[in-house]
C-alpha cells in the first residue's frame, strides 16, 4: 500500500476509579488493605496540613517563598505508595506530600524554606534526591539513576515528578528518550495540574493530552484521573512491576489541579478565575477518598478525626523542633563547607576574608 | 519628570519601543497577564496585545532560538527569562548562533535581540534566583552584556539595547527593582551602549562596579570621606563587556589605587579582566595592588546567610582601607 | 468509561510513489510539467555530481572536511521543490543539493569548506539561513521565522531540516512544540539517512518511526520514501498548502541513506557493513527517477546525457571561480570584521596586535 | 615504557580505570563501535562491552544530566562531549546540578563525574569545532577543571580526575592528540588535581600556559634563551580551576615579570584570574605589567585564517622582549 495511515504499537490508556463524589467503579477497584488504605488516606492528609501550615507560616514571615501543594496530594501519594524504600524518588519542587511519604522530616522544609541549605540534607538511608528546581532537569538524572539499577542488575525502580510545564523542555525530551532507548525501569509522573505559573496547559501544548508524548519515545503512556488516589496507585501500580520486570518506562499524566498560588510569591487572580479553582476544588481528591472509606467501612467519622488530630500534633512538634533547630544554624562560615569533598586553598583564602569579615560585623554591631 | 522604581523605568522602554517600532516583540514566561514574576512587563499585553506580548510555553531555549529566528526576519524581539538562573539553557543558541550569525554570513544577516534577565541576590530567594553569572556571557564574543545600577540609566540602556542592531545580554539586578525611586524623564532616553560613567568624583581610590553593587560603593565613598577623608572617585560600568577601559584607566592614573566590586563569584570573574585592564595600561600609576571585593567562589548560599556572601558597604570600605593603607 | 483506549486525533501516514524499480503508483503521481520533472532531476544531479567532486576534492586536499550527501537527493530537492523564493530554508549542514536548488553558488561551498568564511555569504536576495552545525538547533530559528512571517500577515513559509540524530536533541523538541503552540507555517522535514555518525536510527529512538514524534505536539506525521522524489514532493506540496494557508506545521520523515561517511574525516567501515550500502545502493532515488522519466518519456538518453554534461560544465567553472577567489581572500586582519555592527575600541586595539602581528611573521618569513 | 599520543595515554587511562572498577562506566556519542570521533575510546568497546562503553543518542545536555544521576548512583561515569563547542547544551546540568548536588545535600550526595572534551584549534575543522572556552568551566564553582599538555600528564591527570570525588571537566587539546610522543609508564599513575608544574626553570621571567600552549611557549623560552640569553621559567597550569596561585607568586616573585598565554578570547578570559592572583600576591615584586597573548575576542576563523588567531612562539617572544624592556 503506497499511501496507508500507520498504526502506532504503544497504548495510550484513560483510567479513572473513584468518581468526584467518590463512586467506585468496582471492578477497577485496587486491592489494598485497610492499613493500606488509611495510610494512603493520613499520607494525603499530612501533606495537606502541613502545606496550609507552611503557608501560615509564610504568610506570618515565619519561613520564605514555597510552592504549595494543595489539591495534588492524590497523585503524589498515590504514585509513590508503589514504591519500596530501596527504590529511588525524583522530585521537582512540588512533591511535598510524596517528600514526607518517601520519609523527609517534616522540620527539613521549614529549615529549607528559611533559607538553611540544612533543610536539604536527607536521612542517611534515603536514596531519593533533594527537590530540583530547574524545570524538568531532574528527568535525566532520573534516567541516569535508572541505567545504574539496571547496569547493576537490582530491581530498583526510580519515579521522577514534573509538571504539564516541565513536558516543554528539552530535557524531558532527551529524558524520556534515553528512558526508551535503554528500556529503563523509570516511572514518569506528570502532575498535570493545568497551570505553569500563569500558563495553561492548552497554551503550553497543541495536544489533548500530555500522556499521548509516550508515543514520540515508544512508550506506553496513560492519563488518569490525578485527583483519584486509587487511579492513580493503580496506573502506578502497572508501570511500577512494568519497570521492575524488565519492562522498561511509562509515562502517567494526572490530571490535577494547582488550587493555591504557584508559590507564595505568585498571585493567581492576575491569569485565572475564581469559578474554575471553585470547579476544581469540588473534585478535590481528599474528601471525595474520604466519603469512599467512610462507605466502604474502612474507617469511621471518629477515625478519620483522630488522624486529623495525629497528623496536627505530628505538624506541630515539627515546628517547634525546626524553630528550635535554627537558633543553631547560621553561622556563616558553613557556606564554606561541602563545595568540594576537601577544600582547594583558594577557599581557605576566602574563608579566612569572611572570618574577618563577620569579625568586623560583629564588631561594628557591638560599638554602633 | 515622574519617579518611578527600576521595574516601572524597564516597563517605560518597553512600552515606548513597542509604540514606535512594531518590530518589537516581548516574548518570554509568564509576561503576558501575569505581567512577568517580577511585574516587568505588567499592562504591556493589554496594550499591545498577545501578539506582541508572547507567553511561551516553559523553554528557555527555545525563547532564545525562535528569537534568534525572528531576529533574522527583522524583529527585535526582547526575551525575558525569568531568572539569569535558567538562561544556562539557552547558552549553546547565544553562543553558537546568536552571537555568530553577523559573523558566520559576513554581515547579511544580523541578530538584533535583547535577552533580559534579573539577576543577582538580595530578594530572599530559593536555590537559583540570586545568581550573579554575567562573566559567562562577558566572555563570549558576539555578543554585549549590559547592567544598569538604577531606574534611569535601566530605561535609557534597555531602549538603546532595543535599537542595538547585535544581541544584547540585559541584566537586571532585581535586588534593585524596587529598592528606591529615580526621576526618569517622559521624553525618550537613551544612553551609548558600552561607555562606563563617573558617579562620584574623587582623587585618591577609585571604585569600580556595575549593577547592585554601585550603591554599596556609593555608600562606601560616603563612609570613607566621612571616616577617614578620603576622596573617592566612583565609576558605574553600565556596559560590561565590550568593555571600554579608557575612563577606568584615566581614573586610576589619577588616583593609583582602586577596588573592583561584584557580587559573581571572585575567580575567572568580571573583576579579574577589570584588574588585567589596569594592570595593562595603568600599571606605572599604581600605588598599591587593585582589591577585589566580591561574591565568593561558591554557591550562593541560601537567604539565610545571603548577606554574608553579597559584598557591602563595610567589605569594600575595608578593601578601601587596606588599600590605602600600602 | 473510566479504562479506555484515547485515540490520538492526528493522522500518521506512510507514503511512497515510485518504486526502488521505478514503478509507479498511477493515481499518486503528482501533476507536474516536463519542465519541472526535468528541473527535479537536474537538481538531483548537480546536488550527486558536485557532492562527488567535492569529494575528489577533498581527496586531493584541496579542500577540508565536508559531509557528503550521495543518496539523499530526492529527500532535498523533493522538499525545496515546494518552496516559493520569498519562502524561508533553514538547513542543517547535509542540505547541499537543496542549498544549491535554493541558489546557493557552488563555489561558495568551496570556499567555505576551504576555511573561508566568505563562503558563508548567501546571495542579497536570499532568505535563506546558513548551514548551522550544532545539531537541531535551527529548527528553533525556523520556529522564529515562521512566527515572524506569521505575524507579519505574510503567506510565507518556512521550511527546515534535520536528521534523525537531531530528533533526540531538545531544541528539536522545543521547535516542534512551539511550531504547533502558535501553528506555525513550518514544515520540518527530517532526513531519516538511518545513521547518526555511527550510530544507527534503532539506537537513536525506540519508536519504529520518526514521523510519529508528530503525535508529541499535535501535528500530522508522515513518513515517506525519501528516495522517491515524486513521494517526498508530494507529501511536501501538502505540508507547504497546510502550512500556507493557516494550517500550522507538519513534520515528514524521508526514509533514505547516507551512502558514504559522515563527513570526509569518518570511517564508515568501523560501523556498517558493505551489504547494508549495497542495499541501499539499489535504493538510489537519481536512477529510480531516470527510469520514470525514460519511461515516460519526459526525456530520452541523449537528454540525459546532456544534462549531465551541463551539469559537470557548471561544476569545473565553480571550481576555477573558487580556485581563483581564493588568491585573492584569506587577510588575516578580515577576522576582525563583521563580529559587532560596529567595532567595539577593545577589538581595534587587538586588531593592531594582530597587525604588527602579521608584519612581524612578514618579517620573519622574509628574513627567515 | 611506551611512546605514547595523547589519544593513546587518555585511552590507557579509561582501560586501566575501568579495569580496576566496575564503577567506571563511558558515556557520549560514537565512543563504542566508533571509538569516538578521535578515537580515544578505541578498542574499550570490545574490551568492556557495550554495557559500559555506552554509545548514546545524540543529546548532550542527556548526556551530562544521566551521568549526574549515575554518579549520585555510585558510579563514576566519564562523559565525551564529541567537541567542547556543543558542551553549552549541558551548562545548565553543570551548574544547576553535577556542581551543586554535594553542597545542595550538604555532603549527603556527591557526583563523581569526569566531562571529557576536546577543545581548542589547530586541526582545520569546521565552525564550533576549535574553541576554547574552558572560562565558562573555570568561573563555576564546584567544578573543577583540568588541561593537559601532553601524553603523559594526561594519562596521569584523567586517572586522577576518574577517582576523584567531585565532578571534573577535562578538556583536551585536540591539536595535542597526536602531535607528538611521549614515554608513558604501563604502571599506574596519577597527578594531584589543583597543582601547577614548573616545567622549566628560569630567572628572568615567567611564562604561564596550559594545555596546548605549553609547547608553543617552551619554544618561546628556547629562542629567548638562545636570542637573548634570557632565562625563562615556564609554568604547566594542569589544573585550571580550583587555581591554586602559590607556584606562580613564586616564581614571579622571583624572576618579576611574566605572560599568561591562552587560546580563548583575551577578556574575561582565564588570563585575566591569574594576572589578577600575581596583582594580588606579588605585586610588589612586579617589574613590569603581566603580559597576556591569547586568542582575539572574535570567533575563532574558520580554518585559512586560524593560525593568525591562536597564539604561538613568535607572539610570544613579543610579548616576553616587550614585558622585558619594561
Ligand atoms: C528551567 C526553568 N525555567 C523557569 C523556571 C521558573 N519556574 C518555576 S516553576 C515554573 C512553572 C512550572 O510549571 P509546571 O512544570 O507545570 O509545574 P508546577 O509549577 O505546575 O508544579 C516556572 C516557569 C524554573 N524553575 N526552571
Ligand atoms: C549538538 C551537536 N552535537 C554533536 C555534533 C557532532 N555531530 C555532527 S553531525 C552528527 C550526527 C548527526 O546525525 P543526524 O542528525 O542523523 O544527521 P546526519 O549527519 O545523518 O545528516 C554529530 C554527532 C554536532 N554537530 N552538534
Ligand atoms: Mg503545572
Ligand atoms: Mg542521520
Amino acid at each position: 500500500m503506497p499511501r496507508h495511515d500507520i498504526e502506532v504499537a504503544d497504548r495510550l490508556e484513560y483510567l479513572s476509579i473513584l468518581d468526584e463524589d467518590g463512586r467506585l467503579d468496582q471492578p477497577l477497584e485496587p486491592q489494598l488493605s485497610d492499613d493500606e488504605l488509611k495510610a494512603l488516606y493520613r499520607a494525603m492528609l499530612l501533606g495537606r496540613r502541613f502545606d496550609e501550615r507552611m503557608l501560615d507560616l509564610q504568610r506570618q514571615g515565619r519561613i520564605g517563598t514555597f510552592p504549595p501543594i494543595k489539591g495534588q496530594e492524590a497523585s503524589q501519594i498515590g504514585a509513590v505508595f508503589n514504591l519500596r524504600p530501596e527504590d529511588w524518588f525524583v522530585p521537582a519542587f512540588r512533591e511535598t506530600a510524596a517528600e514526607i511519604w518517601r520519609g523527609r522530616p517534616l522540620d527539613s522544609f521549614l529549615l529549607y524554606f528559611n533559607g538553611y541549605n540544612e533543610g536539604a540534607i536527607l536521612p542517611d538511608h534515603h536514596k531519593d534526591l533533594p527537590i530540583a528546581i530547574p524545570v524538568g532537569s531532574q528527568v535525566l538524572h532520573a534516567a541516569g539513576l535508572a541505567w545504574a539499577a539496571s547496569y547493576r542488575r537490582t530491581d530498583e525502580v526510580v519515579m521522577t515528578f514534573f509538571g504539564d510545564g516541565a513536558t516543554s523542555q528539552g530535557d524531558f525530551h532527551e529524558g524520556l528518550n534515553m528512558a526508551a532507548v535503554y528500556q529503563l525501569p523509570l516511572i514518569a509522573v506528570c502532575q498535570n495540574n493545568q497551570w505553569a505559573i500563569s500558563v495553561p496547559v492548552e497554551k503550553q501544548t497543541h495536544t489533548p493530552t500530555l500522556a499521548q508524548k509516550a508515543h514520540a519515545y515508544g512508550m506506553p503512556g496513560i492519563r488518569v484521573d490525578g485527583n483519584d488516589v486509587l487511579a492513580v496507585y493503580a496506573a502506578a501500580k502497572e508501570a511500577v512491576e512494568r519497570a521492575r520486570s524488565g519492562g522498561g518506562p511509562t509515562l502517567i499524566e494526572c490530571v490535577t489541579y494547582r488550587l493555591m498560588m504557584h508559590t507564595t510569591a505568585d498571585d493567581p487572580r492576575r491569569y485565572r478565575s475564581e469559578e474554575e479553582v471553585d470547579q476544581w476544588q469540588r473534585r478535590d481528591p481528599i474528601p471525595r477518598f474520604a466519603k469512599y472509606l467512610l462507605g466502604k467501612g474502612t474507617v469511621g467519622e471518629a477515625l478519620l478525626e483522630d488522624i486529623g488530630n495525629q497528623v496536627m500534633q505530628e505538624i506541630q512538634a515539627a515546628v517547634e523542633r525546626a524553630e528550635e533547630r535554627m537558633k543553631e544554624l547560621g553561622d556563616p562560615l558553613d557556606m564554606f563547607d561541602h563545595l568540594y569533598a576537601e577544600m582547594p586553598s583558594s577557599l581557605r583564602t576566602q574563608r579566612s576574608e569572611l572570618e574577618r569579615d563577620v569579625a568586623a560585623g560583629d564588631k561594628e554591631v557591638s560599638h554602633g | 519628570m515622574a519617579k518611578m522604581t527600576m521595574v516601572q523605568a524597564i516597563n517605560l522602554a518597553l512600552q515606548q519601543e513597542m509604540t514606535k517600532d512594531d518590530r518589537v516583540v516581548l516574548l518570554g514566561e509568564d509576561i503576558g497577564r501575569d505581567g512577568g514574576v517580577f511585574r516587568v512587563t505588567d499592562g504591556l499585553i493589554d496594550r499591545f496585545g498577545p501578539q506582541r506580548v508572547v507567553d511561551t510555553p516553559l523553554a528557555e531555549s527555545a525563547i532564545v532560538g525562535m528569537a534568534i529566528g525572528m531576529a533574522v526576519y527583522g524583529l527585535h524581539p526582547v526575551c525575558e527569562i525569568q531568572f539569569s538562573g535558567f538562561a544556562y539553557h539557552t547558552f549553546h543558541q547565544l553562543e553558537s548562533h546568536a552571537a555568530r550569525l553577523r559573523w558566520r554570513s559576513q554581515g547579511r544577516l544580523s541578530v538584533p535581540m535583547v535577552m533580559r534577565a534579573p539577576y543577582g541576590g538580595g530578594v530572599r530567594a530559593l536555590e537559583h534566583h540570586s545568581e550573579s553569572r554575567e562573566a559567562y556571557w562577558a566572555h563570549t564574543p558576539g555578543l554585549k552584556t549590559v547592567i544598569p545600577s538604577g531606574p534611569r540609566n535601566a530605561r535609557a540602556l534597555l531602549a538603546a539595547a532595543i535599537r542595538d542592531p547585535d544581541p544584547v545580554i540585559f541584566y537586571e539586578a532585581k535586588g534593585l527593582y524596587r529598592a528606591f525611586r529615580e526621576e526618569v524623564p517622559e521624553e525618550e532616553e537613551t544612553l551609548p551602549i558600552g561607555r562606563p560613567q563617573i558617579v562620584r568624583e574623587g582623587t585618591d581610590l577609585t571604585l569600580i562596579a556595575y549593577g547592585a553593587m554601585v550603591r554599596p560603593a556609593m555608600e562606601a565613598a560616603d563612609l570613607l570621606q566621612t571616616e577617614d577623608g578620603v576622596e573617592t572617585e566612583v565609576i558605574d560600568l553600565l556596559t560590561l563587556s565590550p568593555l571600554d577601559e579608557a575612563l577606568l584607566l584615566q581614573s586610576v592614573t589619577k588616583t593609583g589605587r582602586a577596588v573592583v566590586i561584584h557580587e559573581a563569584p571572585r575567580s575567572f570573574g568580571p573583576g579579574a579582566e577589570i584588574v588585567s585592564r589596569l594592570m595593562e595600561g595603568a600599571f606605572y600609576h599604581l600605588e598599591a595592588p587593585i582589591a577585589r571585593v566580591t561574591g565568593y567562589d561558591l554557591i550562593i548560599p541560601l537567604f539565610s546567610r545571603e548577606r554574608w556572601y553579597l559584598p557591602n558597604a563595610r567589605r569594600i570600605v575595608d578593601a578601601a582601607r587596606r588599600t590605602l593603607s600600602l
